[in-house]
């Protein structure tokens, strides 16, 4: 991570989408991870994936590259989040720490079992994790922030808790700068090889350093902006947006498509 | 200096470091219509304090300042009147840059003056083609290079049409190409200019009359100051190349005064020509 | 480590927003009031906003192996207060799930319940509670670090024992198995973020 | 350009934005042992993206940094070695200092370097007087004005005895009379010295040698390098006034190569002068 590019960030602010209509994406995304959480696995969250995936890499041309590193950390917590899902717990007293190996339902860990029933329900949690988080990545590279604290007006949030998460968006990229950059000035002065215990003091050093900078430059932010005629509105003109129905209609093409197809697939399995 | 009244002026002006230090005590300044004044001075002279105080972000301890004659009250009415018509660009831009977006950042100032979208738009993309940074528009203002956010800030200014700008140092960390395209942006502008600079050299090439602080007062006149050693010695300043060549070649420095002090390096040229071909040195 | 997006079930979720919903409208409110209070107060509190955000971004020096960020909300608590963090947390969760895809919008509640709510009130009281008893500062601040760290943790394996029961052992079962993951790699961390926040405030009283 | 071999070099450098847009591309540079090298260059040309490869805080993507003919692996050990013999100073003090007050700032190096308490206090006391900053030694940092915390800075880096000291705009924000002061206690230093800075009549007076970084490549050369017209132009920069002065006074600027170029006033004076008299312009 670097201050000027947080990757989605950078992404977002380039992207092809930016000037569609917040609402529109926002309904894109959001009943795309509606679906995703709702409908079955199989082919719902797939079809849920494949589609965000082949918005994002087609009409949005966000780097294929970009979604994968993206995916990351969701991915560790799947995989920390999952495992405990595909085991069974039996309890400390049914089995000894020392029973390894395949028993009649499944394979056993001492007192965890990780069943085929176990497995298919982390599958399942894979599946509808994978394509929610697709889908909220799809709105996330498409439209900054700043955009969506915009749109949040229409929720009718008050003013001043959005001016405060917006100038939270622009003050977390001053901060992570001043960050990142002492941390590099400690390391040119080999603070990364110094005592462990020493290494620990220099951690929270860096981080008062850049407390007290960002509380100065807040400070100071304040007193830029009363001249510039700042007394208790962050005013700024919002961009307009035409309507696409184009947009709207093939958005909601895929998603009769994803539902028609789950719904065709029980009512097939049932039969 | 001039007999035409003063735009801007700063009477008897007291400022005190938060900690109670004096930045500024009794200090005079003042500004006429149309002219552009440098104003030099060491580190932490009192020059970025002059500033504020002349736009209204600052209260003085005590003294006044005055907008064509009329003394500024610090209630909120006041100010609001004064900030439109006097606007100050800090030095550094993450200062006084709060939105995302660029565009948005600059409808900040028009929209505080009460325009309407429509006016207040087109006062946006009026200043961002005067700064050049129409191609900047949409851009975040956290992936913008140092220079393009200075340019932000003063388009920010420039929107909100004053009738004094005032900028702390706008040339600070730009290259010799950005400081050149600025100082040609700053002569398209009709506005009254104030610039605060280390920069002597370009002081003098560009300025119609200069400011230095030091020893908390404000010294003000032509160009010629910048050849009185001791006045430059006290203010940490140093004698800029033009005068300093013309000294070393053994000009009269006496003979140098007012309007006949050589700004730019022709001026310098055509001083040296008219010595070497034997007539007196002005 | 946020619960991430679709790992909740739908009940759940809307469960979860409808739990952490009272406490970050009380937030909400009373940042409005400090902000009515005084313009600064924005900017401020955006400050702070936005070094929470900061720090959930930093690594710490290797505990475990594995590279751990702290949760930073014991501190916010502590300068805050606990209705502001409530606030502030739901922002910053709002943000890392679209700025780094940690976390999820529909899991947003359930992690604003843990991160937000549960972890600052925890650690504030132990704060409080350690102030009450003369305790050293140290101590208190030590305190609302770790515990909220913590706090934060064992609310996110509780709720995801309860989404995700046993089918031998049930409920206990499931808790065990989320807790013996999660809490456990935890503990080196929230004794470190503790530390961290002992070295902080000594740094923050010095200058 | 030297026969004596480099001490710190950089071969065939490339280095990429975060986004992927390449700063430079195959880019040279070399400087010998106790040389003075001025680094030139545009806004966003790659100069602090040089600096950066050179002291190791930044792998490039391609190519290969080396000390003493030994090129630098990027592993743990290799670069504990390299920092403690390559300093870089950055722009912004405030990125730069996280201590409580000065002393202790300045002996973070010493004390990470291994030395016992009585030997780092001694190389902190020794570079807080060179730097002149012994009367500040017990103040906290974030009180100190931004020409003392450059001043700071450099003396953190100079307490580790880098035989190579890289700075990036270190007299940037400084008033003249600090500037010259830098540029003295500079000369005062044994340590080899880049130096990177937009000011190209400062690099003309003090360099023995300049690089310019343009086109994604580093151009190095003596000093005739600002007199190339279509070199300046292409790395945003100006004709220092040396040189553009004797332009106008008709100087063949053939004749200015290598170390005929003149550098300080007392130079330019003496050109004119000579060439006044008759002499021919050299």
């Amino acid at each position: 991570m670097n201050a000027q590019n947080i990757a989605i960030d950078a992404a977002a602010w380039d992207s092809p989408w930016r000037r569609r209509r917040v609402g529109e994406k926002v309904l894109l995304s959001g009943s795309l991870v509606m679906t995703a959480l709702l409908s079955d696995p199989w082919p719902g969250c797939v079809l849920v994936a494949a589609v965000a995936l082949v918005l994002m890499l087609g009409p949005a041309r966000i780097r294929p590259l970009l979604v994968l590193g993206v995916m990351g950390a969701p991915a560790v917590f799947l995989l920390i989040g999952t495992l405990p899902v595909a085991a069974t717990w039996h309890g400390m007293g049914d089995l000894a720490w020392g029973n390894l190996g395949w028993a009649t339902d499944g394979f056993a860990l001492g007192p965890l079992r990780i069943t085929p029933g176990g497995v298919a329900r982390a599958a399942a949690l894979w599946a509808h994790s994978l394509a929610g988080t697709l889908a909220v990545i799809l709105l996330a590279t498409t439209t900054p922030m700043v955009d969506l604290m915009g749109w949040l007006r229409i929720l009718r949030i008050p003013d001043p808790l959005i001016e405060i998460a917006s100038l939270t968006y622009r003050l977390l990229f001053l901060l992570l700068g001043t960050t990142l950059a002492i941390r590099e000035a400690q390391r040119a002065r080999l603070g990364d090889v110094a005592s462990w215990r020493r290494r620990w003091s220099i951690v929270a050093n860096a981080l008062g350093s850049a407390l007290i900078t960002t509380w100065d430059r807040a400070t100071r932010l304040q007193a830029g902006l009363e001249g510039r005629g700042y007394e208790d509105a962050l005013l700024t003109l919002s961009p307009t947006r035409a309507r696409s129905w184009a947009f709207l209609l093939t958005g909601g093409a895929c998603l009769a498509g994803i539902w028609s197809s789950s719904l065709a697939w029980t009512l097939w399995g049932a039969r | 200096m001039k007999s035409a009244p003063p735009l801007l002026a700063a009477h008897r002006l007291v400022a005190r470091f938060p900690g109670g230090d004096a930045v500024l005590r009794q200090a005079n300044f003042t500004v006429t219509r149309g002219r552009r004044v440098a104003l030099l001075g060491a580190n932490g002279s009192g020059k970025t304090t002059l500033l504020r105080c002349l736009s209204g972000a600052l209260k003085p301890a005590e003294g006044e300042i005055a907008f064509d004659g009329q003394p500024l009250r610090h209630d909120r009415v006041s100010l609001r009147g004064h900030r439109a018509r006097v606007q100050l660009v800090l030095q550094n831009p993450d200062e006084q840059l709060f939105s995302a977006d660029v565009r948005q950042d600059v409808s900040f100032g028009p929209l505080n003056l009460g325009l309407d979208p429509a006016a207040a738009s087109s006062r946006v993309e009026e200043s961002l083609d005067l700064l050049g940074i129409t191609h900047l528009a949409e851009r975040p203002v956290h992936q913008l290079s140092y220079g393009e956010r200075k340019r932000v800030t003063i388009a920010g200014a420039v929107a909100m049409r004053p009738q004094v700008l005032l900028l702390d140092e706008p040339t600070a960390g730009l290259d010799p190409a950005g400081v050149a395209e600025l100082m040609q942006t700053l002569d398209k502008l009709s506005s009254t200019v104030v610039l605060a600079t280390h920069d002597v050299d370009l002081a003098l090439m560009w300025a119609d009359e200069l400011a230095i602080v030091t020893g908390h007062l404000v010294r003000q006149g032509g160009p010629d100051m910048l050849a009185d050693a001791s006045l430059l010695e006290a203010a940490r300043l140093r004698r800029p190349w033009q005068l300093d060549l013309l000294a070393h070649l053994g000009h009269d420095m006496e003979m140098l005064r007012g309007d006949h002090v050589p700004r730019t390096v022709a001026d310098v040229a055509a001083v040296i020509s008219r010595s070497a071909s034997g007539a007196p040195t002005r | 480590m946020h619960i991430a997006e679709g790992f909740l079930p739908p009940l759940q979720c809307a469960l979860w927003f409808a739990a952490s919903t009272p406490f970050v409208i009380h937030g909400a409110r009373e940042v409005i009031r400090k902000a009515k209070e005084s313009p600064e107060n924005k900017m401020l509190l955006a400050a702070a906003g936005a070094f929470t955000f900061v720090l959930s971004a930093i690594k710490l020096p290797s505990v475990t192996g594995s590279s751990s960020h702290p949760t930073g909300t014991g501190a916010g608590a502590i300068l805050f207060g606990p209705p502001v963090m409530a606030f502030l947390g739901t922002v910053v969760l709002l943000f890392q799930a679209l700025l780094l895809a940690h976390g999820g919008l529909t899991t947003l509640g359930a992690n604003v319940f843990s991160m937000a709510i549960v972890g600052p009130w925890c650690g504030y009281a132990f704060y409080r509670l350690v102030r009450r008893v003369n305790g050293p500062a140290w101590l208190g601040i030590f305190l609302a670090m770790a515990v909220a760290d913590l706090a934060t943790y064992c609310t996110t394996s509780l709720q995801l024992a309860l989404a995700f029961p046993d089918p031998v052992s049930g409920f206990a079962g499931a808790v065990t198995k989320f807790l013996g993951i999660f809490a456990l790699t935890q503990i080196p961390l929230a004794l470190a973020e503790g530390v961290l926040g002992i070295l902080l405030f000594g740094f923050l009283g010095r200058v």
